[in-house]
């Protein structure tokens, strides 16, 4: 048995939880980039550049590019509140910047969606 | 114990960091912290049970203990604030060594409070006068901001950075750190940064605020540590970290 | 983290903020009514200013990430400091390749 | 069983007197091998880390020397012992400069950035050194990390349990130890040996200072030939909280500036009633207050509880909370309304002016060992004033510190221990676990209630004599009582066991000093003699324990070396509030 599980109850505040998935957000993105990078790489051969643009169009793929874009529009408000916070001593408040970031990153997503159908 | 008592269950640690819960009935009193519920539960149930304490009115910083999942001082919690579904479960601060029950070693803690150079060097100010410093002045006000932590290591517990990689200096050694830097009185400030800014140090909080989120005093090491990231930042630049 | 990585890291951040801004709008722009790519690459082909644009990102976001995924390495897997570090490189080496080709297809293929 | 090891410098506590003996030790030579051994951890245990109010040291050019000194003197009733008073209010000011130069105390300034300097009770001018009302933080904190960052020895968790002798009773050769985390004993042969201990009146049912102190000191001392003085000097702080008998909060202080700022005292029926005892109502002197605060209740116009409300709702409630952050939290933590409502309190023992009897050089009689702080007796006399308290541990610890590695570099070299002494202290340590379990609990209910009700604020011959005789009978029961044999590695209740068996010789010890001493004078009140008695010819007590268990009383003149009574070195009265009185702002 250990003396804290995964779910210690000292995590339960919003600091914890925005550094949660500020992280969680970031490894999303560096895994997406290479596979990002690759698939552009495709245009060397415009016809599977074509292919690949084609079957991103795909409902269920737009739903997850859906995702990522939240990711990156998370991961981009909550670094500027971390960068708000190291470089300008921000501490206060953060509970409502940080529902701020997550609406901002919701928001996007949402977005995103409803000009993709 | 008498029958119309009211009694709520207390789950307390018990042995190393290998050990399990015990069960415990206490009865209920008006006025009683979490640290009263352990001392009844020597004095009347178990009298092995190991805890530490010192001062009783949140000055020492000994007592503190994990809380149905939460670090904190157990002299100044008034259990009719924690007690949660009529139960507590009491185990011994996390990120350091348990010796037993609920006492932990914390020796690590005040090795790197010193590693952190939470320490005053003293400067070459005449030694039989006291230096004038204003107290409305930037440093005085940010020293005076940090300074009264009674090191019961509640951050030091509280921090998952420090859980995942148990060589950072952690809060309260850092915050200790940026009171001292912010002292002018100390005779080598530039020593603090340097201490704060190897691989261990200030750069290495990620801001999860869990320590300003539990610090029974209400300190911000948040803050602090915030401040050495700027502050040897800038030193670094300005090639003074050699 | 050593102070050197920590300039990088926050250094790239903030230089990706004007570059996220624009690439977040360029997307919700572009996604409108399905993307194609003669779209993508008509907008791109040729341009030196998305050559820059996409450069500059490239080797930001490669840096920032790279230095991320270490830390995270360190703090979430038994992985040490050092080999964290070298994976982190890697990355960075790896995602700069990437990257690099990727613009070259986008722009001059 | 028994770990034995040799250091040059062995340093019992690390309050105020063991660390700074410590550094100054260190600084006196940095070659010496020097050990803290300590009942909790280094700096987190013993009561100058507690104290708030601040320290008392003669800076400004309208104060003085003599003017602090005149202040201690006549504050202790004549009693104190003049050179150690002299050394203690010259040392203060050397202290002060360096807690704050060379170990980076950071106390509060004025606007100009000078030291600001409080009033506090009994003292003719401002001259109380602060840092908010957590001074004693400040100071244990920075000279702490000041021991962590030097090559001292930490034995954390180290019980002292008895000094061990020579064979031939000349001197001392160490201390016999109970490693607490262990279980095990551990005997520290020492060149030299400080006993920094800090008494602590904690065998009073409402008492302030930490948990960990039990007049351990002063019980080694006893048992090691030592003689103690002024053992019936108990100070007793008026407004300590009153929550219950199973909560460790009851007698914890709330502060002194309570008062001084205008808070009532209310009686049962909700009456103020000092008036009805003297002419500054709340405001008068700690042993007035807490006297009168005793006969109120004693008349049956207590609180349901016991005690006397404390209201400071009539100040204004959010003025309150912010002037008295501290203790309006503190309240709140605890359950109570400082603020807005009533809070019951009662006088709690807070600190011994009684000791062992030492030399300006901190010597004792027993060659080799030196002694510092709350369990050195004499500076204070009849009475501490506050902000003395963490002077007297700082400044004699320093001496102590200096002294010790001048005596090494001087010649002193390691004695022989007796190890029969080890052996018999092994085995009354021991003898707990051989016996039937007892019950502890009822013993300590038994010993607090005692002291309170017969030892307490208010004494008389036969209530003094009935406290010596059920002292007697405790000391026989706890004798024989047992312990589990459970783990003996942080077996707590052992260690109560024989916090116990301290306090209930201590306990004696103050009982017998109360009923020798005929007169009523600073914090010992006899109602049979209610008149302090004539300052010229006053003695004071002294108490030994001879034939290994009996503990028998004399007295001493004092010896008037620099001031005698109705003489003064100072203009003005001493020990008057300067001015127009100022409401005292003590924050002790
Ligand atoms: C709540 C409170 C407030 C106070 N406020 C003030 C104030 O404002 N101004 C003022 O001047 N004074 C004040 N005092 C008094 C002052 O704190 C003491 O007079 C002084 O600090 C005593 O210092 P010391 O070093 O002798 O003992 P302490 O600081 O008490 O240290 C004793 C040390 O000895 C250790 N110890 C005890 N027994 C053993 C043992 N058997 N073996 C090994 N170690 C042992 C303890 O753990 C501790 O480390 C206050 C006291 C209290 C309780
Ligand atoms: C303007 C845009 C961005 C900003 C402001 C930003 C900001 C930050 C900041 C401040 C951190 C440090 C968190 C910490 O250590 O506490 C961070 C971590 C990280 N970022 Fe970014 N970032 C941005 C874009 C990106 C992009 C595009 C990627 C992915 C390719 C990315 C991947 C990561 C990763 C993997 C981490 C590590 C997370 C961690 O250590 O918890 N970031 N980011
Ligand atoms: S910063 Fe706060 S939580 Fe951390 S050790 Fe100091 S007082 Fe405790
Ligand atoms: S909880 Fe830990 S990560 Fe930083 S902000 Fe506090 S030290
Ligand atoms: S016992 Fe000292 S802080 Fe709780």
């Amino acid at each position: 048995m250990s003396i804290s599980g995964l779910t210690r109850a000292s995590r339960a505040h919003p600091g914890f939880v925005a550094a949660l998935i500020h992280r969680l957000s970031g490894l999303a993105l560096a895994i997406f980039l290479p596979l990002h990078f690759l698939m552009l790489g495709l245009a060397l051969d415009e016809a599977a550049f074509s292919g690949a643009v084609a079957w991103s169009n795909q409902p269920l793929v737009k739903i997850s590019e859906a995702l990522m874009v939240s990711a990156l529009a998370v991961h981009f408000a909550g670094g500027l509140r971390l960068l708000a916070v190291e470089f300008l001593g921000l501490t206060r408040a953060q509970g409502a910047w940080i529902a701020g970031c997550f609406a901002f990153g919701g928001g996007v997503g949402i977005l995103f969606l409803m000009r993709a159908f | 114990m008498t029958s119309q008592e009211r009694t709520f269950q207390v789950d307390i640690w018990r042995g190393d960091e290998n050990g399990e819960y015990q069960p415990f009935e206490v009865p209920e009193r008006e006025n009683q912290t979490v640290l009263d519920v352990v001392t009844y539960i020597q004095r009347h149930l178990d009298p092995a049970l190991a805890y530490r304490f010192a001062c009783r009115v949140g000055v020492c910083g000994s007592c503190a203990m994990t809380v149905n999942g939460r670090p904190r001082w157990t002299c100044r919690t008034h259990v009719s604030r924690v007690v949660k579904n009529g139960k507590l479960t009491i185990a011994p601060l996390t990120n350091l060594p348990v010796i037993r029950d609920l006492v932990t070693d914390m020796t690590p803690f005040f090795e790197k409070w010193r590693d952190a150079r939470g320490r005053f060097v003293a400067g070459d100010g005449p030694k039989n006068e006291l230096a004038p410093v204003e107290p409305e002045s930037n440093e005085r006000a940010a020293a005076s901001e940090a300074i009264e932590c009674i090191n019961c290591g509640v951050c030091y517990s509280a921090c998952d950075v420090v859980s995942w990689r148990d060589d950072y200096l952690g809060p309260a050694a850092l915050n200790r750190a940026w009171a001292a830097w912010n002292d002018v009185r100390d005779g080598d400030r530039t020593g603090i940064l340097k201490a704060v800014s190897q691989g261990t140090g200030c750069h290495t909080c990620h801001t999860h605020q869990s320590c300003a989120e539990h610090c029974p005093v209400a300190l911000n090491p948040t803050f602090s540590i915030a401040g050495l990231k700027r502050a040897s930042l800038k030193a670094k630049l300005k090639g003074q970290l050699r | 983290m050593s102070p050197v990585s920590y300039l990088l890291q926050r250094g790239t951040a903030m230089l990706m903020v004007p570059l996220i801004i624009t690439h977040l709008a360029v997307i919700i722009m572009a996604v409108q009514g399905g993307l194609s790519a003669e779209e993508i690459l008509s907008r791109t082909h040729g341009s030196m200013m998305w050559a820059g644009f996409y450069g500059l990102f490239v080797f930001a976001a490669s840096i920032h990430a790279g230095i991320g995924m270490q830390t995270i390495l360190r703090e979430w897997t038994p992985l040490g400091r050092l080999a964290s570090a070298n994976i982190g490189h890697a990355l960075i080496a790896i995602l700069w390749v990437l990257g690099a080709r990727a613009i070259y297809a986008v722009v001059w293929a | 069983m028994l770990e034995t090891m040799r250091t040059d410098i062995l340093i019992i506590g690390s309050g105020g007197a063991g660390l700074f003996a410590a550094l100054y030790a260190k600084k006196a030579n940095p070659d010496l091998d020097i050990t803290i051994a300590v009942k909790g951890l280094v700096g987190k245990s013993g009561c100058t880390r507690m104290v708030q109010g601040g320290y008392n040291v003669a800076l400004n050019s309208d104060d003085s020397i003599e003017r602090h000194f005149m202040d201690t003197i006549v504050g202790g009733k004549w009693l104190p012992h003049q050179d150690l008073a002299w050394a203690l209010v010259n040392g203060a000011v050397k202290r002060i400069h360096e807690l704050e130069n060379e170990y980076g105390c950071f106390f509060d300034r004025n606007a100009d950035g000078s030291l600001h300097q409080k009033a506090f009770a009994g003292q003719s001018f401002d001259r109380t050194v602060h840092k908010g009302d957590l001074t004693g933080i400040e100071i244990i904190n920075r000279l702490s990390e000041q021991v962590w960052a030097q090559d001292i020895n930490r034995l954390e968790e180290h019980r002292a349990v008895a000094f061990v002798p020579t064979k031939d009773g000349s001197g001392i050769a160490g201390v016999l130890l109970i490693n607490m985390r262990a279980g095990s004993f551990r005997f520290v042969q020492a060149k030299t040996i400080l006993l920094g201990a800090g008494g602590g009146p904690t065998m009073y049912r409402y008492h302030t200072p930490s948990g960990d102190k039990s007049c351990d000191g002063m019980t080694m001392g006893l048992r090691a030939g030592l003689k103690l003085r002024d053992m019936e000097m108990v100070q007793f702080h008026p407004t300590g909280i009153l929550a219950g008998n199973d909560t460790r909060m009851t007698g914890t202080i709330l502060e002194e500036g309570l008062r001084g700022s205008g808070g009532y005292l209310l009686n049962g029926e909700r009456e103020r009633f000092m008036f009805n005892y003297h002419s500054h109502g709340e405001r008068a002197t700690r042993d007035i207050v807490s006297r009168s605060m005793i006969e109120e209740v004693r008349a049956g116009r207590g609180t349901p509880g016991g005690g006397i409300y404390i209201r400071m709702a009539h100040l204004g409630p959010e003025k309150v909370a912010k002037q008295f952050k501290g203790m309006v939290k503190r309240c709140a933590d605890c359950g109570f309304d400082l603020a807005g409502g009533d809070v019951e309190v009662l006088p709690t023992a807070h600190y011994m002016m009684g000791g062992i009897a030492f030399e300006p050089d901190c010597k004792t009689t027993l060659e080799g060992l030196y002694v510092a702080g709350e369990d050195s007796g004499g500076v204070h006399g009849a009475n501490r004033l506050g902000g003395n308290g963490v002077a007297n541990s700082t400044v004699f610890g320093g001496v102590a510190g200096e002294a010790m590695a001048k005596a090494i570099t001087d010649g002193t070299d390691w004695r022989e221990p007796d190890a029969s002494v080890i052996e018999h202290e092994v085995g009354r340590c021991l003898k707990p676990f051989t016996g039937k379990p007892g019950d502890l609990n009822a013993i300590r209910e038994t010993l607090v209630d005692l002291m309170w009700d017969k030892a307490g604020i208010i004494r008389d011959k036969s209530l003094l004599e009935d406290c010596i005789r059920e002292l007697d009978a405790l000391g026989e029961e706890h004798a024989v009582a047992g312990l589990a044999d459970s783990t003996r590695a942080f077996n707590l209740t052992w260690h109560d066991w024989l916090n116990l068996e301290s306090q209930i010789l201590v306990s004696k010890s103050i009982a017998h000093a109360a009923l020798a001493r005929e007169d009523s004078r600073g914090a010992h009140y006899r109602a049979d003699f209610p008149e302090t008695g004539d300052l010229e010819t006053t003695r004071y007590t002294t108490i030994e324990l001879s034939d290994g268990d009996k503990l028998v009383t004399g007295s001493e003149p004092v010896e008037f070396t620099i001031v005698k009574p109705g003489e003064s070195l100072i203009e003005g009265e001493a020990g008057a509030p300067p001015e127009i009185a100022p409401p005292p702002q003590a924050a002790e």
